[in-house]
């Protein structure tokens, strides 16, 4: 079971890692992008950081919706719609709920990955964000079936999405920024791709502690 | 990093404030969320312009937020689109009760978030519409990429669309325009050197003393090609004749339906410049390449534009849409109509420009 | 050394030509020698405006020739004074029978090559009047030193001249009108890089990525005193403060008089500047620097000038009065009175300059 | 004695040294001044260069004044009015010569350096060429008193011209572009005192041979 103090947690947890990687991060953009995956992303997830407190008391939903405002109105760029939606879309498969079965945490990623896909409009294999949420959620749902538990599902679904992380390397960007280069783009993991592997395992290492 | 600035994390706003306070005649500026608005919005019954991006391309866009130009301008942090909140807010305060037209770049992120925007303020029952400018021909295909980006069209639209508000034109008609602004025009810029964007701190690429890079954008991403430095007159001929010899181009474009409700896929195409044609031609400093140099491109433009049959009837030279401090130019061509020149003639007070008027 | 050039000698010469192309309704250009004049020179009964110096600092001074402005602009070659025969045929094509002004900035170079032609003009029967400018802060005394240096302040009287000229005014009282203006103005600059000579293709000087030059010219030569680099708050708030903290400044000048028929030296002085005037704040670019940041430096000189009850009444900011791609910026501030605001907002129609006017 | 064939050759060969030296004096000028002095200096020389086959049937007047209005004409800058005054000047102290005596040449010294004094307003010690051009007179005009001969007396003016120019060296400039510099300007060279020593070896180097 995934508790409301788990997705606190989480939240948190993310946002460190975000904050730890942040140069790292805008240093994967700057091969291919405009350097500044890193600091778009702590720029929202410090103000998430600041926010939780406000949120301790709120439901799952709620706190997903939450987060997701600030991020749509503190990232910008192309991470901040997409992540923005990403914890709409989210909050709006978990409505009512106080805690989450594996089922409903993959209600989660789904959804979070079908807002992605619409508002980005990027495909399997374009080097984006998506190449990394993407596998986690067949990863996760095909571990859902088999029963597992959510924990055991999580580690899948990192699994896939660090190997997702590592197959955008030789790809050539079909979509955002990283498009413009053409060839060069490839040899360079996507800097969106990678923030995104950290959130998954953000959420797995709050689940293993 | 050697910049005339605080700390980087203050370069936006205090910039913002800076424009603000030696311009509060002309504009006005909105904290929480950021945008630059002109004075004495609303003005009723004017169909609104907005436009936004990233910051670091000064003067666009907040120094042409004015009179004959823009309503409000909506600034991003450096390189990075701002967020839909700032689009919205923008739009309820100078809403003129005609609607309001969002000029947008093709890059994913203003995309993205100007499309959140325009759903926000349709779902609040303001009248927007939404063009897109993706004139950069570096960019040669829309299928294997994001599509071409918007570069120096982006500025010249926002000049006529602004006039064209001002001289009562209604939002559809405005949209169209803006949509014909576009088509006719196409950009392509060069870099001798990277710029840093302040909350980085170094270089976003490294060139050495004898390389530039060709079909920049205008975020600092590095380019198309990397290739050795040449006389100016080379480098000039190779971005004209790519803007020159660029065939037709057709993509598909989301614009807003208004009366569908929903978003639609239109297709588009740009025609190849022709013998005859009569252009502005733009050419851009990248911030930190002095006028002189950008004289010496004019010049060679002009000889290359005079040999292949095409008349030069306005130009535009400066530093108008930049990069920090990166040196580079870019050449903009964008061909006019009679309405195109009469619109770019009107008058214009903002930040950045100012003639026909006192 | 990346510069946008073809030959690094044909340099001065093909950005004036690009000039001329793109400007051809307002300048034309002569050759042999080499000076940029009014398209419609001369204006019969009107006083002309002549300025001039080294290339490198565009838009100054082609930039600023047409309606409103200068009559004709003199180009040396880089950071090179102009030459005499440069200055006296421009003077015979631009007289329109009420005599010249030259403005010339005080540097060794500037003054003598304006002195000899302004010998040549007189014994060739054209009534020529000669002004300095020396408003640069960061020389300290002219008993040990040239003198001050003309910087900001140049094209400011520019500016007010050429409106007191297009209004009529006759050369007297507008030699006074530019002395006046001279003596209200003061100027201090800082550079974060130094600029490269295109003909002679190394950097003139070297700083480490964390020192500044403070107190330079516009030539690229040094200043006063190399320190680390600061906040721009800071370095705005020591520019600013020499401009407001410099004493009485006195010192002796050469003039032509006219009913002698010789050179006199006159005895002038600077008054601080005090609570309770009006301003006209001047932040420039040394060409390098991006627009954004010049922002940055006004928001902080605006504080300044509150706090300290001066009151800005017109502002200029952009990169005017440049070093080729150096960075850095500049700060002028010029006492005005009604007189002088007049004609500064009096109409203007230049390559650079373009108000009041369509 | 000193003809006009000497004079045809000194300028040809003061070129020369000018085109030879053009980096240093502007690498001089670079650490004082603006970094032009040579590439001034070269222009202008250059020019001389070209115009001395029409002067081949000149007087030796006729000739130092044509060359006057070439550097002033060309050169621009200090140094542009400075040499042109210079040569000016020193045509003034020939007229009608077709050989020159020690005397006359003396008479070119200081004619030209007086013509330099009034249009730089310069005193000794400012650190400019005066400070060479100034102890060469005089060393000159002490051999001409001593009734040395014109080349004996030249060899004492460039040694006099080049204590002088070591003698810039730790002068504080207070007249042209390096007073701006103030005690900064202490420690190197002036670059006009430079060429105008050149100016002066030039001259001895052509007598000599
Ligand atoms: N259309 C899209 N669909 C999905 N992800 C995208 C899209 N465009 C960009 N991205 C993701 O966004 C990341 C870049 O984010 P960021 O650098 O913050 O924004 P920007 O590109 O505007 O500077 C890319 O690495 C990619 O993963
Ligand atoms: N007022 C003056 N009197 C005599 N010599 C001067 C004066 N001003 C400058 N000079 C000389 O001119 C030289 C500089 O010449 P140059 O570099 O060609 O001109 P600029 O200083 O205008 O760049 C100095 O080294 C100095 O010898
Ligand atoms: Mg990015
Ligand atoms: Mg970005
Ligand atoms: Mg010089
Ligand atoms: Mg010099």
């Amino acid at each position: 079971m995934l508790t409301q103090a788990h997705i606190l947690q989480w939240l948190q947890a993310y946002a460190t890692e975000i904050e730890q990687n942040k140069a790292y991060l805008t240093e994967l953009d700057a091969a291919i992008g405009d350097a500044d995956h890193g600091i778009n992303m702590d720029r929202g997830f410090k103000k998430v950081s600041a926010q939780l407190p406000t949120l301790t008391d709120k439901d799952i939903s709620s706190i997903l919706k939450a987060v997701s405002m600030t991020l749509i109105s503190s990232i910008g760029g192309a991470s901040g719609p997409l992540y923005g939606t990403w914890f709409l879309r989210a909050s709006t498969a978990v409505v009512g709920k106080q805690e989450l079965t594996a089922q409903d945490v993959l209600g989660i990623l789904q959804t979070g990955l079908d807002g992605v896909l619409q508002r980005g409009k990027a495909q399997l294999g374009d080097k984006t964000m998506v190449d990394v949420l993407s596998p986690a959620v067949t990863a996760f749902g095909q571990a859902v079936e088999e029963s597992k538990g959510t924990v055991e599902a999580m580690q899948q679904a990192v699994v896939a999405a660090q190997m997702g992380l590592q197959e955008t390397i030789p790809m050539q960007a079909k979509k955002g920024r990283a498009s413009y280069l053409g060839e060069r783009s490839i040899g360079h993991p996507d800097p969106g791709g990678t923030s995104a592997y950290l959130m998954l395992k953000s959420l797995l290492e709050v689940l293993e502690t | 990093m050697k910049k005339l600035i605080n700390k980087p994390e203050d370069f936006v706003r205090e910039s913002l404030e800076g424009m603000a306070a030696a311009h509060s005649d002309l504009i006005k500026l909105n904290y929480d969320p950021t945008f630059v608005y002109r004075a004495n919005a609303p003005i009723p019954g004017k169909v609104a312009i907005i436009s936004g991006g990233g910051s670091g391309h000064e003067p666009m866009h907040a120094g042409f937020v004015g009179k004959g130009m823009l309503d409000a301008a909506c600034p991003g942090e450096v390189f990075t689109s701002p967020t839909p909140d700032q689009m919205l807010e923008a739009a309820k305060l100078v809403d003129g009760g005609s609607g309001i037209l969002y000029i947008v770049k093709n890059y994913s992120g203003d995309v993205m978030n100007f499309e959140m925007a325009t759903e926000l303020a349709r779902g609040e029952g303001i009248r927007v519409l939404n063009i897109l400018i993706d004139d950069d021909v570096a960019v040669k295909d829309s299928l294997y990429t994001q599509g071409r980006r918007g570069v120096g069209t982006t500025i010249l639209a926002e000049k006529i669309c602004g006039a064209a508000a001002e001289a009562g034109y209604d939002l559809p008609q405005i949209a169209n325009l803006c949509r014909r602004v576009n088509l006719n025009g196409r950009s392509m810029g060069i870099a001798l050197t990277s710029c840093t964007v302040p909350a980085n701190g170094t270089p976003t690429f490294q060139l050495s003393d004898r390389q530039i890079e060709l079909g920049i954008g205008i975020h600092g991403e590095p380019g198309i090609e990397r290739t050795a430095i040449k006389p100016v007159d080379e480098i000039t001929e190779i971005l004209t004749r790519s803007l020159l010899e660029d065939a037709a181009y057709s993509r598909t474009l989301r614009e807003w339906d208004e009366s569908k409700g929903e978003w639609v896929d239109v297709e588009l195409t740009n025609l190849p410049f022709a013998k005859g044609d009569r252009l502005l031609a733009f050419v851009n400093s990248m911030g930190g390449t002095p006028i002189s140099e950008l004289y010496i491109v004019y010049r060679k433009l002009a000889q290359i534009c005079e040999q292949q049959g095409l008349q030069i009837v306005r130009n535009l030279i400066g530093p108008y849409i930049t990069s920090l401090e990166m040196q580079g130019c870019s050449i903009t061509l964008l061909k006019l109509d009679d309405e195109m020149i009469r619109l770019w003639d009107a008058p214009v007070k903002t930040p950045s420009w100012r003639w026909g008027i006192s």
